[in-house]
């Protein structure tokens, strides 16, 4: 699903962002991505859904590697995913419900299709009584499960999650853990940079940790890794999902 | 493209003056065109008309004898240039001048209205060009005192006729270019003010065609109102001569499209070449 | 204040053709004024000269006695608006027909001009109503056949210096409104495009004028822009016609001054009337 | 320094976000605010700093009274804050270095001052390396630590900080900690909005709980307040500090 091969990442200002990085993540996977602030953990985020590109290696998503693909072939493979940013993104001058239906009228879907849609994921966020809400209307943590809820409407191959609970209490926290782990189990790959070791250590799931650039731990080298499917091209079924 | 014409109806909300500003650019552009071509178009009909009356004029001297005259009538009938050839006696000059200048009657005595030999061109010989050449030729008799020629009406309108033309399509080029200008600048300030949005856009799959299909909507948009106020206002003006000054002719439905439709490229233009640039830049 | 000016510079870069076409029409509206403002300036001196010519000429009847004359000529010459009055016979007028129209010369015979009086009027008694009503006068004497005078040409002049200032102003103004609304539009985008920083100011304790400043010193600039680019425009047109067409007088430095800070204000105003009305909803 | 007395906020959408509300903070106290996602822990900030209005009750800032408050005393009441916000506000196009000084110079700071106070507290929040990056060039905990350093750069009489930490790992947000505690330590009050249990947990300061728009608890309840000292009113020293 998601090879990095090698991959560093040299930024025009400042040192490597990355350095020498190579792992792989298989369809379905769950995979927590630690480690401090400034580690890299949002580049390799960035990388895969190819708002950078790499200054060295390889990085191939759902069959396509960064070294061929090509600038308008970009938005054909980022509907396939959905990412949740560390910063949100939301659009401020649109509703929660906006926000949402947004992401869905980009790539075309059914004018019908989209109200059922948006309101059946911005119940399982818990925001079904804030859709008409401005983002500035939203407390932090509303808006982090605003952003949650755009990527999830999509029915994405590979959920990308920058520290999605960063604004969120406790209990806000699992209940969104909840989710995700709901949306891996539907065959969801799920990538979640995180720095709350809390959850990370509650939960068994693979672990990948960043320091400085490098890739300084991987939790999957230590048991044997699931079968290796990440190269295999995926049909293209994201555009008219359920 | 439901989408797309949404997004451009709200931008005309965000900046609702410097839209009523491009498609009262775009209208003017065209009103200048229009204004100057309708001027054209009337011009060219009164030249033709004025022209068809041009003659020249060669005033015979005191005692020339009948043959003379009359030898020389033929000698330019053949000239190719001309379409007739015909004598007036001083008698008859001034019986004509009486009929034509009732008015100062008393002015005219017997004896000072010379005779003269008056010739009329072809039509597309009439040209102040043309004209100046036979007229050089008539010079050559003797006899001829004095040579005269409407040429300086007609030089006139010609020179009316292109001034129209020129004053017309530089005012009509001046004002596309600010329209094309103040749309792009619309569409660069809206880019910007959008920036965040095209990012966002961008990052959930909108391809760029999606992104740029609102802004050439809305420049599209604002070249088919202006062109639609261009026709509005040469329609008044054109009423307001032809009932205070003179008749005139309008142009035909066909070029009213035309118009409407060079409107409707001058948006498109002005808003392709902006977000072309900008949204690469976003 | 250092700031404000920087920050005003950040948006001349940030929209640099809606900031040139900003300064452009501001410098239009100025020069539209100064413009007719001149062409008012030179008719009316040329209006001054024409009305010094301005005379009345009442033809006397052929066989009128030189009593009846000479007795009219002191009853007009008693009239409030009349500075002169003379009376030229039928040879004098036929003399000096002939000197000035050395050219028709053939064309005047004895006895053709009738003899008449001539009256010309005080200064500032010389416009069209004045000069109407002495020859409204005039026409009570019986032996007056005919009354001529320059009535057209002094109506004329008086036309056209009405016209251009009419047009003047109404183009100034035009402009000065299209200017405000460009710099005010701009002005607008401006404020949407920063709202995220201008809250971000004001949540830091800047002040409301602290926050203003900036897109009024961008107004103020490019309004003395604009004044300075007018008058460039006038002076080169002004030399133009001065030497193609006829010399005119220029206005002094006092005016031009005023005008650049007339483009002041215009900048000024339209900066100020946007940024205070979008200010409050940021 | 800051009293809320029976305070209510009800936003135009929405129930009320904050309902019948008292505290005080005295000078130089720290205190914690949590509660859970929408609570209303930034909207008590929101009060303190004047971007909101209480609909009922009355807040008091450095004696300064919500209900006589003019619109043109706030900056000058803003001014004498520093304000973390949960969203980090920061200016685009400023570099992290120029987003600091721009607090300075809104409040007429002299140009040469400026240059060694921003540095300085860059070099504070560990960001001395990245005083030239633009926003979009750091990564989301160094974005946060922009902010906070705009926030200290004006040497506030009262730190209001919203989640100051949600964006950094747990030795960063350790280091942060350290430094509100420094700034304490010279007086500076400091109320904190956190979801950081074990940093609230490990500290010995005074905890306000929100809950659904309430206070539920206030842990200075269950031992003797300070001396009472918030109604005065505090000389304005705060525009040529140190
Ligand atoms: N566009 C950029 N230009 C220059 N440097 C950048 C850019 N983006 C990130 N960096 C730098 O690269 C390093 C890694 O950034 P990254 O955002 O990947 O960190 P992170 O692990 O997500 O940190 P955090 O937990 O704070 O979000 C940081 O030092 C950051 O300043
Ligand atoms: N401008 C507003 N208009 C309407 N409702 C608002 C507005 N601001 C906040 N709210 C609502 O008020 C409630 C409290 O919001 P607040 O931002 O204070 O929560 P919070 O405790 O900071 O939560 P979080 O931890 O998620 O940031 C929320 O339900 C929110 O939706
Ligand atoms: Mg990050
Ligand atoms: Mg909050």
């Amino acid at each position: 699903m998601i090879r990095f091969t090698h991959v560093s990442k040299l930024y025009p200002k400042g040192g490597p962002a990355l350095d020498d990085v190579s792992f792989h993540v298989n369809r379905g996977e769950f995979v927590f991505l630690t480690g401090p602030s400034g580690a890299g953990k949002s580049t390799i985020l960035k990388l895969v859904y190819v708002d950078q590109r790499p200054s060295q290696g390889e990085v191939r998503i759902a069959g396509q590697s960064s070294v061929t693909l090509t600038g308008s072939a970009v938005p054909k493979l980022r509907r396939r995913l959905g990412v949740v940013f560390q910063d949100f993104r939301l659009l401020e001058d649109r509703t929660a419900e906006q926000n949402v239906a947004f992401a869905l009228e980009v790539i075309g879907t059914p004018q019908d299709a989209i109200g059922p849609k948006v309101a059946r994921v911005l119940t399982q966020v818990g925001l079904a009584g804030k859709a008409t809400a401005l983002p500035h209307e939203l407390s932090g943590g509303e808006q982090q499960r605003v952003a949650i809820a755009r990527a999830l409407v999509n029915d994405p191959l590979v959920l990308l999650a920058d520290e999605p609970t960063g604004n969120l209490d406790d209990r806000a926290t699992r209940g969104i853990f909840q989710l995700l782990r709901d949306i891996n189990a539907t065959g969801t790959a799920v990538l979640m940079a995180t720095h709350d070791l809390a959850t990370v250590r509650a939960n068994p799931y693979r672990t990948l940790e960043m320091n400085r650039g490098k890739l300084v731990y991987d939790s999957a080298s230590e048991h044997p890794a699931a079968a290796d499917e990440f190269d295999a091209p995926v049909p293209d079924a994201s555009e008219t999902p359920q | 493209m439901n989408l797309a014409v949404r997004e451009a109806l709200r931008a005309f909300q965000r900046a609702p003056m410097l839209s009523l500003l491009s498609i009262t650019t775009i209208a003017f552009s065209l009103f200048a065109f229009g204004l100057f071509g309708l001027v054209y178009l009337n011009l060219r009909d009164a030249l033709a008309q004025v022209e068809e009356r041009v003659e020249i004029r060669g005033f015979v001297a005191e005692g020339t004898s009948a043959e003379a005259t009359s030898a020389a009538v033929g000698d330019i009938a053949a000239f190719p240039e001309v379409a007739s050839v015909r004598y007036v006696s001083d008698v008859q000059a001034l019986e004509r001048a009486r009929r034509e200048l009732g008015e100062f009657e008393d002015v005219f005595e017997a004896g000072i209205l010379p005779a003269s030999i008056e010739v009329r061109l072809r039509e597309g010989q009439r040209d102040p060009e043309s004209v100046r050449s036979v007229a050089r030729r008539l010079e050559f008799y003797d006899f001829i005192d004095d040579i005269r020629y409407g040429e300086e009406w007609v030089e006139k309108l010609y020179k009316i006729r292109n001034i129209a033309t020129a004053v017309g399509l530089s005012l009509g080029v001046i004002f596309a270019i600010v329209a094309i200008i103040i749309i792009g600048s619309t569409i660069r300030m809206a880019v910007l003010a959008r920036s965040r949005e095209i990012h966002i856009m961008r990052l959930v799959g909108a391809t760029n065609g999606f992104i740029r299909a609102p802004f050439l909507v809305e420049g599209f948009l604002k070249g088919v109102l202006g062109g639609l106020l261009a026709l509005v206002l040469t329609y008044f003006t054109f009423e307001f001569v032809g009932q205070y000054v003179v008749e005139a002719t309008y142009f035909g439905s066909g070029l009213a499209v035309l118009g409407v439709l060079a409107g409707a490229l001058i948006g498109l233009l002005g808003s392709a070449v902006s977000v072309g640039r900008h949204l690469r830049r976003v």
